[in-house]
């Protein structure tokens, strides 16, 4: 059972958690992105996340697909929102379960890392002096060197 | 052939636009297409290597564009 | 922030989630470890968990703190429960927050790996024949080579 | 002296109890207990080399154990 998608609605964790619950898979793991108070210093105060939704809902679907590749018989269930997030909202949510605790633990890891790689969302932030800037993993830094490589890669 | 390409987030804001038409000779590829970009005005704002979307999936700067085509300027990525 | 606790109650994961939850924090790992209806082909019914509690306790905030050691200002919170479980029932849970996913990620899979070597819990299969086993993870099919690891490395 | 032993799980279930005494003499260590152990009717279901907790702590063969010690026998631990 694989479900993702791109949501404008609060994120429910445990409805998340119960979807992918069965009595076959005993071990269950759970990732969830939530906006922080601080980023490179700054003080913020709320997160803005866009998307190309097409594209967006297609990697994301391509990504789970990947993962139940991977971790065979794993029930996945991925949700990334959208629009003016406050502090403390859960932007993202990775439910996986397996009946191998290694196996839903490295399909939520393969999940959250491919997402930040490939799925093209954004996101700005917005700070308490009222200014707002787009995130660029690039070069912030807290810079994720894997979004350059993946450039290279498909070049 | 005109395509339109659509831009989001940081490059919507330094074109200030939601997508840009392109003329491009049949046959161009997606590195015809990022030298055409880079002539407009906010061009020079572009990364060295931005990434491209041809019919939501990326696309290698080798792959052609074909009229009718879904292209997309794809910011640096920070889902999550 | 850590708490752990053997408990004989209920395991509420949303409330596990809340506890770790923090603006500072922006990566929440849960993992849940849930009672299945089969093991090594045989179905089954329920589970009956018992543990010398003192030690369990012990050993438990242990690990919690060598994942404290680990994962710098990681918020953890774990909960072992005993007794007797149906199926579906939560029997571990571990939530873990941190400013750095890899890190709550890593925080949750070094404590049930470590929690599944060291703390002194047993459980009792209850199958659908009436008949109650308790689980050898040293010989059972889904051996567990740890357990032997760690006999030898005490000696 | 007497040293009283904690059984759990299934190796309270073989040894039909929750502890037993066992007459240790002064400076015995953790293998020399086991050894007493294993001389009860039911020591012959222990493994090998079964682990021993002094003290709420997983102990050495060669760990010495005194009068008032806290000594448990642990089975192969199965929790999560």
């Amino acid at each position: 059972m694989i479900r993702t998608a791109i949501v404008t609605r609060p994120i429910d964790a445990s409805a998340l958690i119960a979807e992918v619950a069965s009595d076959t898979h005993g071990a269950t793991s759970l990732f969830l992105g939530t906006v922080r108070d601080v980023n490179d210093g700054r003080a913020v105060t709320g997160m803005e996340y866009t998307a190309y939704d097409a594209m967006a809902s297609r990697e994301l679907a391509k990504i789970a697909g990947e993962a139940a590749e991977k971790f065979d018989d794993v029930m996945l269930v991925v949700e990334h929102r959208t629009g003016a997030l406050a502090l403390g909202d859960v932007s993202v949510a990775i439910a996986a379960a397996h009946a191998h605790r290694g196996h839903a633990l490295d399909a939520t890891r393969f999940v959250i890392e491919q997402l930040k790689k490939r799925v093209p969302i954004w996101k700005r932030e917005h700070y308490v002096d009222g200014t707002r800037e787009w995130i660029d993993p690039t070069t912030s830094h807290s810079a994720n060197p894997t979004a350059l490589d993946m450039q290279q890669a498909v070049r | 052939m005109e395509v339109r390409v659509l831009l989001f987030a940081s490059y919507a804001d330094a074109f200030g636009a939601q997508n840009i038409a392109v003329d491009l000779r049949e046959g161009a590829t997606v590195k015809d297409l990022l030298a055409k970009v880079r002539e407009l005005a906010a061009g020079h704002s572009l990364p060295p290597a931005p990434l491209i979307a041809v019919n939501q999936e990326y696309a290698a700067p080798g792959a052609v564009i074909r009229a009718g085509d879904e292209v997309a300027l794809i910011p640096p990525v920070a889902g999550g």
